[in-house]
Parts: structure tokens; C-alpha cells; sequence
């Protein structure tokens, strides 16, 4: 046992920091300090810098244009990252696109999509849900008639994040239809700019953009652009939703925002002192950072742990249930701190869109203070998205505890 | 004891339930919002014609005789239907205070207007670093000329920018004071924005603002503003019961509509249970508040305390209830578009307003006073 | 809407706690504050005090020896007997077997039992729970068969409380074999003292005594101890245990703990100060101040509601859902407040049997921080007994929310 | 990082494991408690026998040089069995304090002496109000014709009653001192008590109680308490963790056996949910005890509030864990026949033994530094 970072992981740890200090435009660090959703062009700029140091896909395989770091490393990179608040790059063809071609998708399609996800050039959604599914991918009704060697795709998907900024979409479609519904599904790689694909915004309460539904009217997609094998795309995306361990639990987004908290409650004034002096606010920091430690410890656990132990998904589903627990306490509890102005309604100063005409704004003039109470409304969906704690819960129950 | 509404109090409740029903559905509401509408006086007019402007003051001050009992009559309805109208800024809190002070032509004058919704009031007294404190007042008022000016800086001034005129709190060499100014003479110190509820409000920053009229002095100034405020937070918590009736309910009617897995949600256990949690919590809260009204009749301490023991346990309810109606409805209860989602805004609203948990539990323990040295309950 | 007591029945209040004052006598009232299970001498010597004064029984019809009192009353006599902690009384016999005995019980029965239950001479348990039935007493295995005017009863009975205490059972056994279980049960008297009754005490946890199981071999019992008609028992049974609206929520005790537990903050120093000054420690008994108010009222509601009210079963469930969780609260706060004494093992001192031989006592002098220990570990049962929390959330939602 | 035990450290586990499974079985253990053998000091010797007693302990100082690891997993395993001996207070507490002061023939012979197992240590730290504050202490020392004299009050003195010699805190007039005292000189001055996992404890009373032996003054006192509190807390809630685990999985076979309306209840879904959380929250204490072990290496205030965060957080898992598991089992887990009743018993005197959640929190709160300047974590 030996529960120190080793000297090397901290050089590595310090040329990390030390990079992204350098590298990370400033109006870029000042719009992660807003802390609103990223704005397409900066994840752009942001991916392209990470590119020229070989670094915008870290945890691809090397052969793909990743690295061979360990499981630590990679956590120590995101984790300098986020400590910088730098954009959040496109997850989906990252984490979950990525892992897919890797091991499903064509050498055509491996040379084809890769390089441009690499070099930041092309965006990816993801095309699961549907207005009557839910979590239940099973029973998605989207169907793609093969003709020739054309898909013609009709369906409707929802809460699909990011579709306003995505070049593509990987689509769970229906083409076999004689099938038990588990066998009928397939893989899709679907071209946003094809006649027939609507996007129409969902704003969210918090009044920002980030979730869309798309309608696919006689969508043509080439056949090639079937991943694998018709009839196996759920068992692909049941791979895909496992694949990531430990990134759902934030940590790293949350250790921030517990000192940004902190902070702002050092700023802001209650009665003749500070929110901080607050015996009963202070009680509710120090509870969340309990927690955020333990739930850091936790993931560095996994981190070293057997990464083919197969109770790892359970493990995901913990660290998933508290992260997004303590992600959204987190929100909360910076609004607090801000007092009056954490009620207020503050849309994105240097954002493309808001939803409502007025542009009335509280006076806050402080970088990190600009965005906390949207982020508070917007986080109230991380126990919602990615399976909701109820379903979470469910999973530890069975797969852990074998109830 | 007897909880049951007299005649008048179900005839005033019918009125305000149709009203709402009619004219603020929840399309109406969002179109009013989609078109920056909430600052028309359409609503506010009708609010007077139908007697609901003063529906909580004595006939001597020309309201209409009744209590705070009809006043949180009108917003537990208003919570249903989230209202977006500074009602309790403005008829609740501007017009309770003014009905506190000794009967000036000034004050006769204001509640006329108010009444009859000619005008609209607000009240700043809340100030940053109070955070909910109804005791902490920063703002200064010195003499000059026959005039007062006022110096300090007021926050979250609910209905602010769409007042007409502003009830403002300050310390004179004298003590605690009340000024009026006019809003439209100070338009350039107020710092409007809206609240995550769609609702306005705004801050004043008092930079040597004139005021002519001194309302009251150190004699009444802080016992207008504790039952304005007690009043005030009655009303609030009747809107925070309101608004988690109908979020447990229209989440009670998706879980039984919304399928998933091949049930329907309203069969998974552990969502039953939550929905009792919540129904627990949407009960505590209805009665708390019966206690809140009940304690208009009793003195401080006492009072206060019953206020903040309601207000702490309505402001954490709000955050329950409001917080998981959107998790039973998972996706669609974080969009702009459905209403649940605003429930939850609403319901934050309420829980940080004149005051969140950590506040009130603060005051209920640095007050002394038992409700039961007297047995059940005090009279 | 008149909030207030009216003056009349302020009147009834001073002349109860006048009455309280002048009649509970000093060694009870003083072993009241211990607030151990009350001794069967105590109860039996206040009932008597009680009967004296026509108030063994205030609930009960006045034909048989109760009061015409308004549910309000009712309520308030309750409470200011709890006020003065005055000993808990034979509710078996009091609030279960009376009601059953009013609606089904011939009038041999009601005037052979219920007399002697109004003056304290009999104790009743409650024959209920088996090893395996816990809450669904469809299930229980006792049976008695009839031969001629006798019934033969062979079972087990378990978590019977006061067993020890009781000169009487009240026991659903198994009279009829052909039929489905809820038509298959009847409602016995069992005289306790009858050959083949073995009491076994089972110790709880806090190491009193309360529970019992009880060994019924070949017991005899005349037939005219059926209550009711054969087969009916399960009837009656759900009767009884939905008679009861409002006093599981034990709010008139958890009220006095309240108070208890301000009055040992404010004597247990802290530091420079005392317990009560330490913001965290307020913050947690202001808390449970407000739920316990909010609770009061909604009893005070369901108290003035139209007691034939279809809706007042599930507003039972809310009030002893909540009651269970502030008593449970109440009683960990005031081990809290007590500090190291709070975890230390204090058997009642003027109690008869302990668990263990050894004498050891913290030096505790203080009359009501002596039972404080204990009863905080008594009291983890309050969500299990009488319908788990759990059960009671599936009533809700079920009977309120119509889930 | 490396989480994973060494050989040796998987030995000593496998080792106090399976001696917990021969001698430390359920129905030994109350056999014991009933029979009040508790005091007896047959398994201490034992511990003795198979080196736990100075497996934490440096091999200069006579010890098998190992550290607060070793300790951490004899006490883990000692949470799954329920334990009675006061281990942590000896052994940890007691000997980690001596470790730390500079070596003296005096320090040298008392660690031989407990090493092995011929004499039993208690610290008398604690006093009623600190509550929990390890940095408070009233008693006073006197000098006295070239020793000293005692007055104090020390409260919860685990082990007291079976203790042969207890170390002192106390207050000179040159600061913090520690002062060694012969427990049989001073039986009258013990106030023994159980606590109500049925271990043994006691107050001390402090009269003029005579002490020859000052064993530290101002230059390492707090310093020797801080390291002696710190492994201490380590062990405490490693042994919270053992005996979380062993409530969690014995509450999961209940579920999976116990019959209830037709199905067994781990197919109800709340009581699953339910399962999660306490899971949840025993990974999460799991977890906190490596950064606790981990702070081992850093400088306060750096490790203090890292065992701070430790304690607090195991603190409330325990309490959660300990009450659920016996709320899933209903009324048989309030029996003191069965054996889950224990575990919440010995989990509440957890919670709040050397300081409890709040108590923690407070100290995390009033603290400065924070473990992710670093980035990952502080090495």
C-alpha cells in the first residue's frame, strides 16, 4: 500500500498544469470561469491546442492518436483541466463514439471519422433517446428501410444534447423488424447536414441550450455508414454506456466549485462579517467536502483497481449516484453564497442565444459569480441524465448486493 | 378550534380558484412571459376590481374588513397558478406595514391608491449583507434642507421596477425609520432583473436619494415592519403550499400516464414512497402555516418565533418537494417548455425570500419562548 | 377559522393540569422523568388515582365509563398527562381490545372485562405477531380448536407486549382450516394465567424489557371467550388497528423531550459555554421544533376533521410516520445533549430485572437524564413498530396520492 | 498510489480474521458480556501472543515495525466481530502517544510492558466539555514536593476499569503536560462504566491525585496527542468500516430470507433502494479512511483536517448504516439476542467517541488548507 502520488506522476501532474497555464487563451479561461455551458467555438480552439500536443484524445488507444498513460494519469489530466475550468470537450465522440469504431467500426470508417473527432473538425451527437423510451432503449421506434445501398431514416429523437453544434449523429435505428426489439437495432452514423434532419432547441429551466429534438424525414445515410452488424446496435450501446468508469462522478468539476464556494462566501457580506463566519453555512461546506473527498478516494480506488474486475459497472453506478448528488449540492450551495443574486436570472453575457426577449441582469461584475445561478437550476439534472439515481440505485442493489 | 373557511373565505377562495384557472393557465403565463408582458397592469387591475387588493385590511383603512387569513386565501390559489404579480410585495408587506403606522393622510392615501390598484408599492428593507435577517439595516437617512437623504444599498426589492412607489428602510441619529420615494424619480438607482421565477424585481442603490416624507420614526418603525413581514411570509408560505399541491400532483398524474420498462412509473416502490415523503412534507407545511396565522394573535417573541419555525420548515419543503417533482418527471421536468419546471423555480424562490431554512432556524434559536408552556398550544 | 382554544376549553385545561398536579404522586411523577417503561405498580396505582375520578378511560362511550368529551379534549387531557410525564397505561386494553369489545363483544363480555380494565385490575397483551407473519397477519399459524364449550389453543406468539404484565391476552388464532386465511381467523380471550402459557421475555437492545414471546401448549379456553363470531377475527383486527387516529404521532411526547432536551443543553457545559449555545447543536433542535409544531397542527387538524372522514386512515399514516421519526430524533438529541453519558449503559435504578449482572452506572444525578441512554436506543424501533415507515409510505401512496 | 495490501499486511489480515471467526463469534461474545468477563484478560494476552499489540509500532521501540496501516487492519477486522477489548485505546491511542515523545527509559518500559500484553494502557484526555474538541482540557497540574498533584474531571476513559496505568493531560503552568498514574493508587477516583456496546469505560475524577511521573511538557505534548488522536481516529473508523460491512451483508441475507406478504423482501424496491445508500455509504467511509491514512504523511493543519473529514463523514455513515440495518430488520433487530442491535450499538458509540460529526465539521470549518491546492491530492 503506498497511497502517495509518486514523484514522477507529480512531474507529470506539474507539466500538465504548467501546459495548460500557458496554452489555455484567456478569454477562454475567463468564459470556464462563467462556468455556462462551452461555447462550440471555444471547445474548437481548445481541441485544436490539444491536438498539437498530441493530447485531445487521451484515453484512445495510442494507435488511434491516444496515449498509454495510466488510469491515474489520464484522471491527473482531466483533473488539471477542469482545475482550470478549460472547455469541456465533445464527450460524445469521445467517450462514447470513440470506444465504438474502435472496436466495431470499419477500418473505413475508423480513418474516416477518427482524425477529424482528433483535430476538433467535426462534432457528434448522439441520437438515442426517443419521446416514448426513456431509459428503455429497447423499445426506440426511429426505423432506417435499406433501399440499394441507402438507409432511408425516419424518426424523432429527443434530449439530444449538443445537436445544434453536431456535424454528425450515431443513431440507434430500427432495421430489422421481424425481430425481438433487442435484435432489431442498429448503429448508424448520420450526416447532420442531410436533407430531411430538423433540429428544434429544448431550452432548459436554467434558459440555456443544450438539449434538442431532432426529426429525421427520409434521411438517406450511405449503408457503409452502418457500424458492424445490422441487428447488434444495442449490444453496442450497452458497451458504449459502460465504457466510462469513474468521469460521471465530476469529481473534479466539484472540488472546484468547493473552492469557488468558498471564495464567494469569503466575498460576500452577512451582517458584520462574512457568509463564510456563518457556523451553519460553514457546516454545509464542510459536510460537501467531506463527501468530495471521499468520493475522490473512491474514484482513485477504481482508478487502480482491476479495470476488467466485472463488478466495475456497479462501482460506476456508485460513483455516478454521489457525484451527481454532489454535483448539484455543489451548485446549490454556491447560489447560497451568492445570496439574492443566486435567485436572479443571469444568461450568458457573452452567450449566442437567450430564450427571452428581456436582458435585464443583475449587477455582478465578478467572473466566477456570472453563472452560478443558472449552473445551480441547470445542475438539477444530474440526477436525471446519464440513468437516474432511482435506476442507479437499482443496479447497486443488483449487481452489488445480489437483492 | 375551528379550521374550516367561513362563507366568505370559500366564496373568496372559488373566486380566486376560477380567476386563475381562466385567465392564468399555464400557457397564458408563459406567453405573458415569452412577451415581457409581466409588467403590464392588466392582471393588476382586475386583482382590484375583484377586491383582492385589499382584501387583507380593516374597513377603517378602506380595505374590505378581512385578515391575513384571506390574504393567504388569495396566494395559496396564486401558488397554484404562479401568479407572477408582486401581490405580497404590494398588498401584503407594502400595504401591512403601512397599516401599522398611526393613521396619517399619507398612509389613508397610499392604501386607497393600493386598493384599487392605482398604485403599486414595494418595500425595500432587505440589504445584502442581512442575508434574511430582518434586523440588520445598513442604510442611512440624514436631515438636509427639510428633506432626508438616504444613502446604502437594498436588494432583491421584489416588484421593484414596477412600482410606483417604494417604502424604504433607514437608520436616522434618531433610530429605525420608514421613508417613501418616488419610483419614478429614482428610476436611474434601480438595478431591475428578473428572478429565476420570471417574477421582477430589482436593487436600489441609494446614492444621497431625496425623500420628503418621513413615514414613521423610531416608535413604529420596527413593529410595522415585523407584522408586515410576519403577514408577509404567512402569504409566501400559503403560495409555497400552493405551488407543491399542484407540482405533487401533476407529478402523481405523469407517474401514472409515463411508462417505462413496460409499466407504468407510478408501479416502481420506491417512487411511491418518495411521493409520501413528499406528501408528508406538503402536509407539515399546511399545517405550520395554520400555526403561522394563529400567531398573529400572540406577542413577540412568540410571534416571531412561530413565523420562523414556518418559514424555516416551509422553506426546506419547498426545496423537497419542488426538487423531486422534476426527478419523478426525468428529462421533461428540466425544460422551459413544461410546467413542473417551474414549480421548482418558484418553490427556490419562496425557500430564499425574506429568509431561507438556515435563517429562521437561526432566529428560532437565539429567541427564548416556549408554544407549549401553556400545554397544547398558545391562545 | 378560529385558530385559538376557546376559552371554555382553556378552562379544561388549567383544570386537568390542576387536577394532574395535585393527584400523580410524587415517586411515579419522579420515576416519570426517568422515562423508562413505566412500572405495572405506577400505571396500576395512577389508573386507580384516574378511575377515582372517572378518567381511567376518557375515550371509551360513556355507557361503559368513558367521556362525551370533543376529540379536542381528548387530546388535551392526553397531553397534559404527558406534560407531567405521568405513566403510559394499559393501551391494549385501553385503545385495542375496548373498541372491539364496544362494537362485537356480547354483553356478558363487555361487562365480565371491561370494568376491570376501567379499574386497573386487569392487564391486557395483544396476541398478534408469529415468527413468521411480522406485518401480514394473514399468515398466522395458532390455531384453536373447538371440542365441546372449550377451545384448545396451540401456537406461538412473538413481540408480545407486556406479556409479562398481562392477566389477559387478546389473540387471533386459527379456528377454521377450509378456508382462505382471512376467513379462517377468530378473536379469543386467553386468560394468561391458564396452564400452558409460558411468557419468555425478549430483552431490546437499550436492555428493558418489553417484549415477550408466549408459548401456547393445549390451552384451554371456554368458548365463550370468542369474540364476536368464528372467522371474523381478521376483521375485527384491521378494525382495531386503524381505530387510532392521531395518537401515533406522539406528539405530546416528543413536545416534553423538546423541552427536556433544551433544559440538559443548557446545564452540560461546552467549552466556555454550554451545549445549547453551540450554533450546530441549536440548529438541530430548532429543527426538530418546527417539524414537531407542523406536526402538532396537522394533529390538531385531523383532530377538528369529520371523523368518519374516508381519508383519515392515510392521514393516520402521515402522523405516525412522522411521529416515529421526531421521537426517534428527539430522544438521539437528548443523548447528544447529554454527551458521554448519552452512550453509556444506565439501567433503570429503580427498575426489577436488568440483562447483564453487572451494576456499573455512569455517576448521572440529574432525575431526568437517567433514562436519556436508554430510551435512545428504545426508541430505534418507533419506525418499526405499529407498521414500519416503510409500510406506512405504500399506505400513502396508495390510500393520498391513489399511486 | 497502490491500495493493495503487502504479503505481510494480507497476513496479519488473514490472521485476525480467522482468530475473530474461532474465538470472537457472535455467541462467544455475549457469553462473555452476560458472564462480565469482559474485564478478564484471556483475549488480550492472545492479542499479545499473535504481535497486534505492537504491530503498529516502530521496531526501535520494541514494536514489529509496522504502522497505523497495520493497526488500521487489525481494526477493521475487530468492527466485523464486535471486539470488546479496548485495543484502540492501548494500543493505538495510548501507544502512539508514548511513540511520539522523545524516548525515555519510562516510554521504553511501558511499551515492552504492552507490547506485550502484560499491561494495559488508558489515556485520560477527554473531559465533559470539550465535547469532542481534543483541544480543550481543564485539569490542572500542580507541583507538589517534587511531584505533582491532579484536578480535573476526564469522562469517557475508555478502558479505565481494566487499565493498569493511564496517561494524563493537564494543564501546567508551562503549558500542556502529560503525567503518568498507577491505576490501582487511584480506584477510588474511577467512576467505571459500560458503554453501551458493553465495553468498558469510566470517568476520572481527579482529587489532588498524586503522579510522579510527568512524562511530557509544552515542547510535544499537543503534538504526541495529535499523533496518538490521529491513528487512533484511523483505527476507529477502520473498525466502522468492518463492522458497516458486516451490518450491511447480514441485513442483505435477512432480506433475501425473510418472507413478507407472499415475496421476500429484497424484491421490495424501496428496501433495495434503501441497501444502495447504506452500500454508498460504506464505500464512501471506505474510501475517506485511505485519505485519513493517507494525511498520515502531511503536516497539520493539513492532516488534522483530513482526519477531521474522516471522522465526521464516517461519523454520520455510521449512525445511517447502523439504524437502517436495523430498520430493514424489524423488530427481531431490537432483540439483544440477535446480533444486528449490536452492530448499531457499537456504531452509535463510534459516532460519537473522540469527537462526533459536528464536532469534526466544526474543526474542518474553523481550519485552513485545502487538499486539492495540490491538484490530484497532497503527497
Amino acid at each position: 500500500m503506498d497511497l502517495r502520488l509518486s514523484p514522477d506522476d507529480i512531474i507529470f501532474r506539474d507539466e500538465i498544469r504548467a501546459f495548460v497555464e500557458t496554452s489555455l487563451p484567456a478569454d477562454i479561461r475567463r468564459r470556464g470561469q462563467h462556468d455556462y455551458h462551452s461555447h462550440k467555438d471555444d471547445v474548437t480552439r481548445w481541441m485544436r491546442i490539444l491536438y498539437s500536443n498530441g493530447w485531445s484524445a487521451v484515453h484512445w488507444p495510442v494507435e488511434f492518436g491516444g496515449t498509454n498513460w495510466s488510469p491515474l494519469r489520464k484522471y491527473i489530466f482531466q483533473d488539471e483541466l477542469r482545475r482550470a475550468r478549460a472547455p469541456v470537450l465533445d464527450r460524445c465522440a469521445l467517450d462514447l463514439l470513440g470506444p465504438v469504431l474502435f472496436k466495431y467500426g470499419s477500418r473505413a470508417q475508423q480513418e474516416r471519422f477518427l482524425p477529424r473527432i482528433l483535430r476538433g473538425e467535426e462534432w457528434w451527437c448522439q441520437g438515442f433517446s426517443e419521446p416514448n423510451s426513456g431509459s428503455d432503449l429497447a423499445s426506440i421506434k426511429t426505423r432506417a428501410e435499406l433501399s440499394g445501398d441507402t438507409f432511408r431514416v425516419n424518426g424523432h429523437k429527443i434530449w439530444t444534447t449538443e445537436a445544434h453544434y453536431a456535424d454528425w449523429m450515431f443513431a440507434l435505428v430500427k432495421t430489422e423488424s421481424d425481430k425481438k426489439p433487442q435484435a432489431s437495432i442498429s448503429f448508424l452514423l448520420l450526416d447532420m447536414k442531410s436533407p430531411g434532419v430538423t433540429v428544434r432547441p429544448i431550452w432548459s429551466i436554467e434558459e440555456g441550450l443544450t438539449l434538442n429534438e431532432v426529426f429525421l424525414e427520409d434521411v438517406s445515410v450511405p449503408a457503409e455508414n452502418l457500424v458492424g452488424t445490422a441487428g447488434e446496435g444495442w449490444r453496442y450501446a450497452k458497451d458504449l454506456l459502460t465504457h466510462e468508469r469513474t468521469s460521471s462522478a465530476v469529481i473534479s468539476h466539484t472540488k472546484r466549485d468547493i473552492e469557488q464556494i468558498r471564495r464567494i462566501a469569503s466575498r460576500q457580506p452577512q451582517e458584520s462579517a462574512c457568509v463564510i463566519d456563518d457556523p451553519l453555512f460553514a457546516r454545509k461546506l464542510s459536510r460537501l467536502e467531506c463527501e468530495t473527498i471521499a468520493l475522490e478516494w473512491a474514484v482513485l480506488r477504481s482508478l487502480s483497481a482491476d479495470q476488467d474486475d466485472s463488478s466495475s459497472d456497479a462501482v460506476a453506478s456508485v460513483l455516478k449516484l454521489k457525484g451527481a448528488e454532489l454535483s448539484e449540492r455543489a451548485a446549490l450551495l454556491a447560489a447560497e453564497a451568492l445570496g439574492d443574486y443566486g435567485i436572479a436570472v443571469m444568461n450568458d453575457p457573452e452567450g449566442h442565444s437567450t430564450r427571452y426577449p428581456s436582458s435585464l441582469a443583475p449587477p455582478i461584475t465578478d467572473d466566477e459569480e456570472i453563472g452560478v445561478s443558472a449552473r445551480a437550476l441547470f445542475r438539477r439534472a444530474t440526477t436525471i441524465y446519464g440513468g437516474t439515481s432511482e435506476i442507479q440505485k437499482t443496479l447497486i442493489a443488483r449487481s452489488i448486493l445480489e437483492l | 378550534m375551528d379550521f374550516s373557511l367561513s362563507a366568505e373565505q370559500q366564496l373568496l377562495q372559488d373566486t380566486v380558484t376560477q380567476y386563475c384557472k381562466k385567465q392564468y393557465d399555464f400557457e397564458s403565463r408563459m406567453a405573458r412571459v415569452a412577451s415581457d408582458k409581466v409588467a403590464d397592469r392588466t392582471q393588476w387591475k382586475a386583482f382590484a376590481d375583484l377586491g383582492w387588493l385589499g382584501a387583507g385590511l380593516p374597513e377603517e383603512l378602506g380595505g374590505y374588513g378581512g385578515s391575513v387569513i384571506d390574504n393567504s386565501i388569495i396566494c395559496e390559489q396564486f401558488g397554484h397558478a404562479l401568479v407572477l404579480e408582486p401581490f405580497i410585495s404590494s398588498a401584503v408587506l407594502s400595504c401591512q406595514i403601512l397599516a401599522s403606522l398611526p393613521v396619517s393622510q399619507q398612509t389613508m392615501l397610499l392604501l386607497e391608491k393600493s386598493i384599487a390598484g392605482d398604485t403599486i408599492l414595494a418595500t425595500a428593507h432587505s440589504e445584502p449583507a442581512a442575508r434574511g435577517n430582518l434586523q440588520h439595516t445598513e442604510t442611512r437617512a440624514t436631515p438636509h434642507k427639510g428633506e432626508w437623504r438616504l444613502n446604502g444599498k437594498k436588494s432583491l426589492v421584489v416588484g421593484l421596477s414596477i412600482a410606483d412607489h417604494v417604502i424604504v428602510s433607514a437608520n436616522t441619529d434618531e433610530g429605525a425609520a420608514l421613508f417613501l420615494v418616488d419610483a419614478e424619480a429614482i428610476q436611474s438607482q434601480i438595478k431591475p432583473y428578473r428572478t429565476i421565477d420570471n417574477a421582477l424585481a430589482g436593487d436600489l442603490c441609494l446614492e444621497n436619494t431625496p425623500s420628503s416624507v418621513k413615514l414613521s420614526g423610531p416608535e413604529h418603525t420596527m413593529r410595522a415592519l415585523a407584522n408586515g413581514f410576519a403577514d408577509a411570509l404567512i402569504c409566501l408560505c400559503s403560495e409555497a403550499v400552493g405551488a407543491m399541491d399542484t407540482a405533487l400532483f401533476l407529478t402523481r398524474d405523469y407517474l401514472k400516464l409515463r411508462q417505462q420498462f413496460g409499466s407504468s412509473l407510478n408501479n416502481f416502490q420506491s417512487l411511491q414512497h418518495r411521493m409520501a415523503e413528499m406528501l408528508v412534507e406538503l402536509e407539515l407545511s399546511r399545517s405550520i402555516v395554520y400555526h403561522g396565522i394563529a400567531s398573529s394573535g400572540m406577542s413577540d417573541p412568540l410571534r416571531s418565533r412561530a413565523i420562523s419555525a414556518m418559514k424555516a420548515l416551509v422553506s426546506s419543503a419547498a426545496l423537497f418537494v419542488g426538487a423531486n417533482a422534476v426527478q419523478l418527471h426525468g428529462a421533461i421536468g428540466m425544460t422551459e417548455e413544461y410546467s413542473i419546471g417551474h414549480y421548482y423555480k418558484r418553490l427556490r424562490v419562496i425557500s430564499h425570500l425574506y429568509g431561507n431554512e438556515d435563517t429562521h432556524l437561526k432566529i428560532l434559536s437565539t429567541t427564548q419562548g416556549s408554544f407549549w408552556d401553556e400545554g397544547v398550544h398558545q391562545h
